[in-house]
């Protein structure tokens, strides 16, 4: 359960938002809003302990995530603007090491079914700088097939540079990992409705001034 | 947690084999480097003798702060810094990881390559040995504190430059002690004393350096 | 902490500034009269000196001016070390604004080392064991602005600053002691400053005089460079609004 | 006191070159440092300060 406690975050001497409360549970699905340079990565990265907060605190189940750490980390999974892609790796290649650094072995099977299900599978072995910014962007998002076991998703404007069907894919998968039971905090500029029981938005506004 | 390291480093070296010109870059450098001096000071053997110590730890020093940009500037760049900070394994062991993926690349070579070129110094054989001894002990010694510069400047302008500023005055004892090696050696001395300290001085290194790197990274991607 | 004065409330810059200028115009006035008293002392009174004639005055700001910048250099990693720690934005601008003033002194080590060096032993610049660690210094101190410039997030810049001056502090005696171990090893080519004039004592009186006075200046322009950071950092804030409109 | 004369004194035993070289250098490096400060600050006052 991810809890955000009168939280500020700041950015040069410019307040981006402050005084934030949220609570997240697992099996609820949360989308960040807001203008361009309203705060809406800062915000995800103040979740994932990336930023330290200007004020106020971020919680995974009561505990500050400053001090759980490696703990917090493990547990979660984070996508974001960049797509953590080594041009001179090959696809699996790229998404083996990000499940190894999440804290998991996979099995070079599992690689090629999570790249089939985001419709990359035949690229597996090409080098990652052949492949377009869509391609690419599903080999880092091939990774959410492989963390079924993640409480929880962070995901920073995911959508971006899919097509229509890689959309519905992905947010099929956010849906499905939401059922679960999972927490999802998500940002994105795509209209679009996600099937969950509980959606909540927090929308950060205009950007600030 | 150890894996991770172990497949950060297998990752490394894998992206070096696939861009082996990056690798080769430093290695000519660090030739280049050593064979101006004699064309600058003289071809005497005597000569040549009594500054081959300094002149190749110099070159291998300056050889090996080239590379360090490129420790974390292509990962910051992609995004999979920011994984690493995000992954389940403590930062400091990755970071352990990548600078000896990045001394094998950068500092072994080094280690081989020296003798060669101290032949070119009239260097005479008996004292290869304590020469790439020194340079075993010394070079990883310069990598570990030389990623701390390269986490402090991560993503700044001025880049090499900066970081050199940074990092020579950190360097200059290992230099002193690893170029010391060879003159007590020649003055019949033998370099025991010079390679236990930089022996101390790498344990002291390799302790400490990765966590303040570890410190540095998280403050350079806040 | 100590009885009565809380630190906290102080360690804010909006109730730091006043008294910062309290603390830089008691301690400027306080340092001019111990430099004017130390130079009475070291050109009126002290004797000159047997060996080395009339040159040895440079003594009465030169150990000074190393002291100092070996001083300012360990409080700026007291100060950095505080910053990292309680995340409190003051201690980052204590360690910013030290550095400048603690490259000056090295820079002043320096020179007035080696104007002493010439007459003395004949040569600009000797490779002494303490000099040479001046020297280093002095690069020390450079690596840390040029890092500081070079970081356009004041937050980031005192952070890696911070982490750069506590590196820095612990490689000090580690340079310091090889550098000597480096002298010693090529004793023949070097000349050491080891052969230091026997001290008279109204020689050792002016030279610790001389100290207090570069300690409390330094202490006046270091909390006056602060106070330009606090209002340059904080000039959106409220209680700077008030000291910019004012100009006090 | 040690001097006969203030040309004595500014002779220092014909050290004048270093010894003076010495403490002008200070002198003007701490003078220079003070005046840098002050042109900041007012630096600061004028850009940030003064406008309602």
């Amino acid at each position: 359960m991810l809890e955000a406690i009168d939280l500020q975050c700041t950015r040069g001497e410019r307040t981006l938002f402050s005084g934030l409360d949220f609570r997240l549970r697992g099996g609820e699905l949360l989308r960040i809003a807001g203008a361009n340079g309203s705060g809406k990565t800062s915000l995800l990265r103040l979740l994932c302990g990336l930023l330290a907060p200007a004020g106020g605190s971020v919680r995974w189940h009561g505990e500050d995530i400053r001090r759980l750490r490696e703990e917090y980390w493990g547990r979660l999974v984070y996508i974001g603007h960049a797509n953590a892609i080594k041009d001179d790796l090959t696809a699996a290649e790229n998404l083996a090491i990000a499940c190894a650094l999440g804290g998991h072995r996979v099995a070079a099977g599992a690689l090629r079914s999570a790249l089939d299900q985001l419709g990359i599978g035949g690229s597996e072995h090409r080098p990652a700088r052949v492949l377009s910014q869509g391609q690419r962007r599903r080999v880092a998002l091939a990774r959410l097939a492989l963390s079924e076991h993640s409480p929880l998703w962070i995901l920073d404007e995911p959508f971006t540079a899919l097509d229509a069907r890689a959309v519905d894919i992905v947010q099929e998968m956010i849906a499905s990992h939401v059922a679960r039971g999972a927490a999802v905090v998500y940002t994105t500029h795509v209209e679009l409705e996600i099937a969950v029981a509980v959606a909540l938005r927090i929308d950060l506004g205009a950007a600030a001034v | 947690m150890l894996e991770t390291a172990v497949f950060v480093i297998r990752r490394d070296l894998l992206l070096a084999m696939r861009r082996r010109s990056d690798v080769l870059t430093v290695l000519l450098f660090f030739v280049i480097v050593v064979s101006l001096f004699p064309l600058g000071v003289g071809p005497e053997p005597a000569l040549l003798r009594t500054i081959a110590p300094g002149v190749i730890w110099v070159a291998a020093l300056l050889a090996s702060m080239l590379a360090l940009s490129r420790v974390f500037a292509q990962d910051y760049a992609d995004g999979t810094l920011e994984q690493m900070l995000l992954s389940a394994s403590p930062l400091s062991v990755i970071v352990a990881g990548k600078v000896l993926a990045h001394w094998l690349m950068t500092g072994l070579p080094l280690v081989l390559l020296a003798p060669v070129l101290a032949l070119q110094f009239d260097v005479p054989q008996n004292f290869l040995g304590e020469l790439m001894l020194s340079l075993l002990l010394g070079t990883p010694a310069l990598s570990l504190i030389g990623t701390i510069g390269a986490a402090l400047t991560l993503g700044l302008r001025g880049g090499g430059a900066l970081v050199a500023l940074l990092v020579l005055p950190l360097y200059i004892p290992v230099l002193i002690i690893g170029a010391g090696a060879l003159d007590a050696a020649a003055a019949g001395l033998g370099a025991g004393a010079h390679l236990l300290l930089l022996g101390a001085f790498l344990v002291m290194a390799a302790a400490f350096a990765p966590w303040v790197a570890a410190v540095a990274l998280r403050i350079a991607l806040e | 902490m100590s009885s009565g004065i809380n630190w906290f409330k102080f360690s804010s810059p909006a109730s730091f500034y006043p008294l910062a200028k309290k603390l830089a115009v008691g301690f400027g006035t306080l340092a001019v009269v111990f430099c004017a008293v130390g130079l009475y002392i070291g050109f009126f009174m002290a004797p000159t000196d047997h060996q080395q004639g009339e040159s040895y005055r440079i003594i009465f700001i030169h150990v000074p001016a190393a002291w100092m910048s070996m001083f300012i250099y360990l409080v700026m990693a007291f100060w950095a070390g505080m910053g990292l720690a309680f995340n409190t934005r003051l201690s980052g601008m204590m360690a910013s604004a030290l550095a400048p003033t603690g490259a000056m002194f090295t820079f002043i080590a320096l020179w007035t080392g080696s104007l002493w060096g010439k007459p003395t032993w004949g040569t600009w610049w000797v490779w002494d064991a303490r000099l040479t660690s001046e020297l280093i210094l002095l690069f020390l101190y450079f690596g840390f602005l040029a890092l500081q410039a070079a970081i356009d997030d004041p937050r980031r810049a005192d952070r890696a600053g911070a982490v750069l001056a506590l590196v820095g502090v612990v490689n000090v005696p580690i340079i310091y002691f090889s550098v000597k171990w480096w002298n010693t090893l090529h004793q023949g080519a070097s000349v050491s400053l080891s052969s230091a004039p026997t001290m008279a004592t109204t020689m050792l009186i002016g030279m610790l005089v001389m100290v207090f006075g570069f300690w409390f200046y330094s202490i006046a322009a270091v909390l006056m460079r602060a106070r330009c950071i606090m209002l340059e950092r904080e000039r959106n804030s409220e209680w700077a609004a008030q000291y910019l409109e004012s100009g006090a | 006191m040690n001097w006969g004369s203030w040309s004595e004194f500014f002779a220092m035993g014909g050290y004048a070159l270093y010894v003076w070289g010495s403490y002008a250098v200070t002198a003007g490096l701490m003078v220079v440092e003070l005046i840098l400060l002050v042109l900041r600050r007012r630096g600061i006052l004028n850009r940030f300060g003064g406008k309602s």
